[in-house]
C-alpha cells in the first residue's frame, strides 16, 4: 500500500530526523484520515512541504501548502512541475514529483497518467501538473492544450504571477497589457492571455480562476478539479500567486495584492461541464468533498 | 557469360505498379532459393510521375541498397519515361553494364539510331512490345501490364520458374501487406476491377505466364547468353548477424 | 481490452509464453519471412513484452509507428497514441517510461532534432526507453531522404547508440536493446539505428522466432531509481531535483551524476558483447592491406565491395560497428591490427563515423585512415565508386 | 578534514574510466580484484572492525517497511551494525536538502562528503541506496575523502565503492553477519 512508504521500520526509529517520523505520525494520508484533508488540518498537522527556498513572503509557498493539504489521496498523488520558481519548492514536496523540462510537463504527464492507469487498473492514481504562467501559457502551450484535447484525466494548475520570475523579471504571454518589465521596456503591447477562457474551449470539464487570497476556497477548488480529473477528463486552475518582488511590494504585502485582485483581472471565473456538475453533486452526497 | 548477381532498375510512372512487381519478383526469386531485395526509390511519387523501383537476385548474399546506378537490366514500363524523360536517369539506360538487357513497353519504336548503337557497343539486347495491349487482351485491364512485365523479365532469364511467380504473386495479395496509402487505394481498384482476389492472381498469373513463353522464345531468337547463375550455386555465407 | 494483471508467471497480458532473453534471440527454432524493415519492427516489438509506445508521423519511420499500433489494436502493447509532434512525444515517452514502462517510440531527421531537448533529460533520468530511429536527412532543402547526418547529433546526448545493418539486424538488436538497456547498472535509453529506407523499405528475407513467446516483462522496481508511482520509497521522491549550487549545495553532484550516466553506458558493453555477439563483427580476410570501417547500410556496401575487391585478389576485411555508444574502441583496435589503409565509407556529408574512428586509434595505429566515400543527400554508394576510391590508394589490375 | 581521495576535488575519473565495471554474478569487488563473495564479506567485515567510526548509511529500500523483503532487511541491519560496532546514518532521501544537512546524524547524496568529513568517518556501507543515488554519493566520496566504502547492494553492485558485493538479500546479510562475528573473534575484540 502507497502510504506504506512514509512508514520507518522500528529498528531506524531512533536514528530518523523528526520531520519523517512525523510524515508517518502526524501527516493526514487519505489512507490513516479519519476526515477529508483540508485547510483546517494546517495548524496541527505534520504538512507535506518541508521548508523551502522561495523569497520570504512569497504566495507560491502559501498557495502550493494549501494545495497539498487539501489533495484528496496524496499518497496515490504524482505532481508533475516544470522550470521556474516552483521548482525551487518541489524537492521539498513529500511525495512523487517529476521536474523534467521547461514547458513539456502536460505531455510528460500524459505518458505518466497513463502508464500508471495501464499499471494499476484497479487502484486510483492522481496526476497533477502544477507550473507557472511562463511553462503552461507560452513555451509550454501545444503541450498544455493537446493535452486538454486528447483529454487525459489529469488536473493543470497555473501558478500566475504574470512574469518570468525566476529568471529576473520578464514580460510572460500572461502579464497584463501595458506593464513595463525585463524584454517589454516600452510596456506590453498585447492583452494578458485568457487561459481559463481557452481551457474551456479546448476541452476541459472544469476551469477555475482565482486567487490565493482565499485558503479554503483555493481548497475546495483544487478538489473539485482533481475529483472531476479522475472520473471524467482534464480540469484546470489558473490562481492568481503574485511575485511580489517584480511588482515592488514587502514581504507581508501578497495577500493585500492577491485581494485587490480578487476585484480586477482575477476576479472570479468558473466553468464546469453539465457531467462535472452532476458528478460533484454525486461526490457531495458521498461526502467526499 | 552468367553473373552471381544481377541487378534490375525499373523506371515507371507513379500508379503502374513498379514497386510491387519489384516486390514480386524478389519474392519469385526468394522461393527459387536466390537471395534476393527489393526495394523503391525514396520519394514522395505521385500518380503519373516517375517512380522507380529496383530488384537485385543473386547466387550471393545481396549486400548492395538503394537506387540501381549501373544495373544489368532496365524495364521501361511506360514510353512517356523515354519520350518525356519522366526517369531519374538521363538517358533511360545511364550506367547500364555490357552484355546487359532493356525491356521496354511501348507500341512504337522508341530509340534513336544513337541509342542503338551505343546499346549494341555494349552489346546490349532490346525487346521492345506493347505489354499493356497484351495485358489487356489478357486480363482485361492495362493494371496488368506490370504482370506482362513481370514474366517477360523471368522468361528472359530462365532460371526463375512459373511456380516461383505464381508464389510471389499469392505473396503478395493474399497476405497482409504494408503498402503506402496510394499503393493501398490502388490494390482496392483493382479488386473492384475484379470480382474476386483469386480470379485477380489468376489472371496475373495467365499475363505472367504468356509474357514469359513470349520472352523466352524472343531470348532464344537473339541468341541471348543466360545473365544469372542457377540457383544451384547458391552458396550459403555467415551474414553476420546476431543470430548467424 | 487486455490487462497488464492478466499476466501470469509463465504468460504475459496478451497470452504469449514467457522465455528467457537468451532463449528468444539465440535458441528459439526460427521461419524464414520476407519482408521490410518497418514490417520487422512490428515483428519484434511483438515479442518483447511491451507496456507503451507513442507515435508521431515523419518519413521514413511512419509505417513502423503504425504497425506498432495495430499491436496495440491487438493486445500486445499496454496503451499508444499519437502524440502533438516530436518534442512532446518524447516528454510521453519519459512520462511512460519513469511511471514504470517499458517503452518504445520511433522518429527519423527532422523530428529527431526537434525532440533533441528531450534526449539528455531521458538518460539524466536514468529511463531504459527504446528509439528505433529511421535516419534521414535533415538539411534545408527539405529532404525524406536516407542520410545519417542526424546520428551526429546524438553523440553525446548520453544515451547508448547501436546501429543495424539491415532488417535482419534490426530485428534481434531492437529485441536485445530492450534487455540491455534494463539491466540495473545500465538503465539508461537506447537508440537503435538503422538508414531510412535502405532498411525501413527494403524487404529481404529475416528469420524469426515464433510469435507466440515473448520476453519476461520489465521490472520497474529493479532499477536505479524509484519509478514515479507512489509505491516505492522514499514517499519525498523529486526525479530530477535541482541541484544547482546557486540554490542548493552541489557542483560536484551535477558532475558525478554525468559521470554515472556515462559509466551506464560502459557498463552495457559486456551485456552487448554477449546479446549482440559482439560491439563489432568482422568479415574477410584476417590480415587485410584494406580495411573498411562501417556501419548500418555503409557496411554493406563495404561487404559489397569486399566481394569484387577479392576477385581482383585485393585482401580486404569489412568491420562492422555495431555500438557506436559506448563506441567499441578496443575491439576496433583490435580489428584494424596491421591495416595499411582504412577506408570510412559513409552516408552524411561531414564523416561523423570517421571522426570517431580517428579519436579511437589516435596514436594507437599504424594504418592510414580515409574518410571515403562520402555520399549524402540520399545517394547511393555504388560498389564501383568504393573501388575507383580504393583504386587510389591501392594497385588494381 | 580527511584527507582527498584517489580522484582528488572533482568525481573524475570515475572507476569505470579506470576500467572498473560491475562485479560479474557470484562475484564480489574488491579495490581493482574480482574476488569471491566471501572472501570480499571477510574482507569487508575486517576493515569495518578496524577503522576509525566505521558506519553504515542505511537507504530508502531498507528504512522503511514497504515490503517484507525491507522489514527483514532492517533487522538484520540493526544487528549488523551491533556486532560491527558501527553508528547508523540514514540517508532517508535524495532531495537537495535547503538550507543546510545536519552533517551529524544525516547523509546526503548530494554532497555525502559533508557527513563523513565532519564524522572522521574511515569506513562505510551503503545499504538499501538506489543504485543511481549510491553512484552519485560514492563517487563524490571516492573524490573527496580517504573513506573505504563498501557497498552491499541488492543489484549488480558498484565499481565506485572500494568493496562490493551484488545481490545482497536478507538471506545474504545473515551470512554476512555470521563471517563477521567469526571475523571479530579472530580479531579478538
Amino acid at each position: 500500500m502507497s502510504v506504506d512508504i512514509y512508514k520507518i521500520n522500528p529498528e531506524f526509529r531512533d536514528i530518523m530526523p523528526k520531520d519523517i517520523i512525523d510524515l508517518e505520525d502526524n501527516a493526514t494520508w487519505h489512507a490513516t484520515a479519519t476526515k477529508n484533508r483540508g485547510i483546517s488540518d494546517l495548524p496541527d498537522k505534520k504538512e507535506i512541504l518541508e521548508e523551502h527556498s522561495l523569497c520570504a513572503g512569497c504566495p507560491e509557498a502559501a498557495a502550493l501548502r494549501y494545495i497539498l493539504t487539501a489533495l484528496p489521496i496524496p499518497e496515490d498523488t504524482i505532481i508533475v512541475n516544470s522550470t521556474g520558481c516552483t521548482s525551487l519548492m518541489f524537492p521539498h514536496i513529500a511525495l512523487h514529483t517529476v521536474h523534467s523540462l521547461f514547458g513539456n510537463q502536460n505531455a510528460v504527464a500524459s505518458g505518466i497518467k497513463r502508464t500508471l492507469d495501464w499499471r494499476f487498473p484497479d487502484k486510483t492514481k492522481d496526476v497533477i501538473v502544477l507550473a507557472g504562467d511562463g511553462a503552461t501559457i507560452d513555451i509550454g502551450l501545444d503541450y498544455t492544450l493537446q493535452s486538454w484535447f486528447r483529454q487525459e484525466k489529469i488536473t493543470t494548475i497555473c501558478f500566475d504571477n504574470e512574469v518570468y520570475a525566476n529568471t529576473g523579471g520578464q514580460e510572460s504571454g500572461s502579464t497584463p497589457k501595458g506593464q513595463v518589465f525585463k524584454m517589454a521596456p516600452k510596456g506590453k503591447v498585447f492583452d494578458k492571455v485568457p487561459m481559463w477562457e481557452l481551457a474551456v474551449t479546448s476541452g476541459c470539464q472544469y476551469s477555475v480562476k482565482l486567487t490565493a487570497s482565499a485558503p479554503k476556497k483555493v481548497a475546495k477548488v483544487l478538489r473539485e478539479a482533481v475529483l472531476v480529473a479522475r472520473e471524467l477528463g482534464p480540469t484546470y486552475i489558473h490562481l492568481y500567486t503574485p511575485c511580489i518582488l517584480e511588482i515592488g511590494l514587502a514581504a507581508n504585502e501578497g495577500l493585500w495584492e492577491m485581494k485587490e485582485q480578487d476585484k480586477e483581472r482575477f476576479e472570479s471565473f468558473r466553468y464546469v461541464s453539465p457531467e462535472a456538475e452532476e458528478y460533484l453533486k454525486e461526490c457531495k452526497a458521498k461526502g467526499i468533498l | 557469360m552468367a553473373k552471381d548477381s544481377i541487378k534490375v532498375r525499373m523506371p515507371a510512372l507513379g500508379g503502374q505498379g513498379a514497386v510491387t512487381a519489384a516486390h514480386i519478383a524478389a519474392t519469385a526469386a526468394d522461393t527459387e532459393g536466390y537471395y534476393a531485395v527489393s526495394n523503391p526509390f525514396f520519394g514522395a511519387e505521385k500518380r503519373m510521375a516517375p517512380s522507380e523501383s529496383y530488384t537485385r537476385i543473386g547466387t550471393v548474399p545481396i549486400f548492395d541498397r538503394g537506387e540501381v546506378v549501373y544495373p544489368d537490366i532496365v524495364m521501361i514500363y511506360h514510353p512517356q519515361v523515354v519520350t518525356m524523360g519522366k526517369s531519374y536517369t538521363m538517358p533511360f539506360y545511364a550506367g547500364i553494364k555490357d552484355d546487359g538487357l532493356v525491356i521496354i513497353n511501348s507500341d512504337i519504336e522508341l530509340l534513336t539510331d544513337e541509342d542503338k548503337k551505343i546499346l549494341a557497343d555494349k552489346n546490349v539486347k532490346v525487346l521492345t512490345k506493347d505489354f499493356t495491349k497484351f495485358a489487356i487482351d489478357i486480363a482485361g485491364t492495362e493494371l496488368a501490364t506490370n504482370m506482362a512485365m513481370l514474366g517477360a523479365l523471368f522468361g528472359v532469364l530462365g532460371t526463375i520458374g512459373k511456380p516461383a511467380i505464381e508464389e510471389g504473386i499469392k505473396d503478395r495479395f493474399l497476405k497482409k501487406y504494408t503498402a503506402s496509402g496510394g499503393t493501398a487505394s490502388l490494390d482496392s481498384v483493382i479488386e473492384k476491377k475484379f470480382k474476386k482476389k483469386l480470379d485477380l492472381i489468376q489472371k496475373n498469373l495467365e499475363t505472367a505466364s504468356a509474357a514469359f513463353d513470349l520472352a523466352a522464345e524472343w531470348a532464344k531468337e537473339v541468341g541471348l547468353e543466360p545473365m544469372l547463375l542457377d540457383p544451384s550455386h547458391v552458396v550459403p555465407v555467415d551474414t553476420g548477424y546476431v543470430t548467424a | 481490452m487486455t490487462k497488464r494483471s492478466d499476466m501470469t508467471a509463465e504468460k504475459n497480458w496478451s497470452g504469449q509464453k514467457i522465455v528467457s532473453p537468451d532463449y528468444l534471440l539465440f535458441e528459439a527454432p526460427r521461419e524464414k519471412h520476407f519482408m521490410t524493415g518497418s514490417e520487422v519492427v512490428k515483428e519484434a516489438m511483438k515479442r518483447c513484452t511491451v507496456d507503451a509506445s507513442v507515435s508521431y508521423p515523419i518519413t521514413p519511420q511512419s509505417e513502423a509507428a503504425h504497425l506498432i499500433g495495430e499491436l496495440w489494436a491487438e493486445g500486445y502493447i499496454g496503451t499508444y497514441f499519437r502524440g502533438e509532434n516530436e518534442f512532446g512525444v518524447m516528454s510521453e515517452v519519459a512520462g511512460c517510461a519513469m511511471a514504470g514502462s517499458r517503452t518504445v517510440t520511433t522518429t527519423s531527421g527532422p523530428g529527431t532534432l526537434r525532440a533533441m531537448e528531450n534526449f539528455p533529460m531521458w538518460s539524466g533520468t536514468r529511463i531504459p526507453c527504446q528509439l528505433i530511429l529511421m535516419a534521414r536527412g535533415i538539411n534545408s532543402p527539405l529532404t525524406i531522404q536516407p542520410d545519417n547526418l542526424e546520428v551526429s547529433f546524438l553523440l553525446e546526448t548520453g544515451c547508448m547508440i547501436w546501429y543495424a545493418e539491415n532488417v535482419q539486424e534490426l530485428f534481434d538488436m531492437t529485441i536485445a536493446a530492450f534487455i540491455v538497456a534494463e539491466k540495473p547498472d545500465v538503465h539508461i535509453p537506447i537508440i537503435t539505428a538503422v538508414d531510412g529506407f535502405f532498411v525501413s523499405h527494403t524487404r529481404e528475407s529475416v528469420m524469426l522466432p515464433a510469435d507466440d513467446i515473448a520476453l519476461p516483462p520489465y521490472d520497474p522496481y529493479a532499477a536505479p531509481l524509484p519509478p514515479i508511482d507512489s509505491e516505492m520509497p522514499p514517499g519525498r521522491f523529486l526525479r530530477d531535483p535541482f541541484v544547482m549550487k546557486s540554490n542548493y549545495i552541489s557542483y560536484a553532484t551535477h558532475a558525478s551524476w554525468q559521470w554515472e550516466v556515462r559509466s551506464a553506458a560502459d557498463r552495457s558493453r559486456k551485456y552487448a558483447k554477449h546479446f549482440l555477439k559482439g560491439l563489432v563483427h568482422t568479415t574477410g580476410d584476417d590480415v587485410a592491406d584494406v580495411v573498411f570501417v562501417a556501419c548500418g547500410t555503409a557496411s554493406h556496401q563495404a561487404k559489397e565491395a569486399h566481394r569484387e575487391l577479392a576477385k581482383l585478389g585485393v585482401t580486404c576485411k569489412v568491420v562492422k560497428l555495431r555500438t557506436i555508444r559506448p563506441f567499441p574502441t578496443e575491439e576496433l583496435i583490435e580489428a584494424t591490427k596491421g591495416a595499411k589503409y582504412i577506408f570510412v565509407p559513409e552516408f552524411n556529408v561531414t564523416g561523423w563515423l570517421y571522426n570517431e574512428v580517428v579519436k579511437a586509434l589516435y596514436g594507437r595505429s599504424e594504418s592510414e585512415v580515409i574518410g571515403k566515400p562520402r555520399v549524402a543527400g540520399g545517394m547511393s554508394m555504388p560498389v564501383e565508386e568504393i573501388l575507383k576510391e580504393v583504386a587510389n590508394f591501392v594497385k588494381i589490375d | 578534514m580527511a584527507n582527498l581521495g584517489p580522484a582528488d576535488y572533482s568525481p573524475y575519473p570515475v572507476a569505470t574510466y579506470d576500467g572498473l565495471y560491475t562485479p560479474d554474478e557470484g562475484k564480489a569487488m574488491l579495490l581493482t580484484e574480482m574476488v569471491d563473495e566471501e572472501v570480499a564479506m571477510r574482507e569487508v567485515a575486517r576493515v569495518m572492525l578496524t577503522s576509525e567510526n566505521a558506519t553504515i548509511f542505511p537507504g530508502p529500500q531498507v528504512l522503511y517497511a514497504w515490503s517484507e523483503e525491507a522489514k527483514k532487511k532492517a533487522t538484520l541491519i540493526k544487528e549488523m551494525s551491533e556486532v560491527l560496532g558501527a553508528k547508523m546514518i540514514p540517508m532517508y532521501d535524495y532531495r537537495p536538502k535547503y538550507p543546510k544537512i545536519d552533517a551529524e546524524v544525516e547523509i546526503n547524496p548530494n554532497h555525502p562528503n559533508l557527513t563523513i568529513w565532519h564524522n572522521n568517518i574511515k569506513a562505510c556501507i551503503f545499504i538499501g541506496v538506489h543504485c543511481h543515488y549510491a553512484n552519485v554519493a560514492l563517487k563524490i566520496i571516492r573524490s573527496e575523502t580517504d573513506c573505504y566504502t563498501i557497498g552491499m547492494c541488492a543489484l549488480s553492485g558498484h565499481e565506485d565503492a572500494m568493496a562490493t558485493i551484488r545481490d545482497q538479500h536478507s538471506e545474504d546479510l545473515a551470512k554476512f553477519i555470521e563471517i563477521a562475528k567469526e571475523v571479530k573473534q579472530e580479531l579478538g575484540k
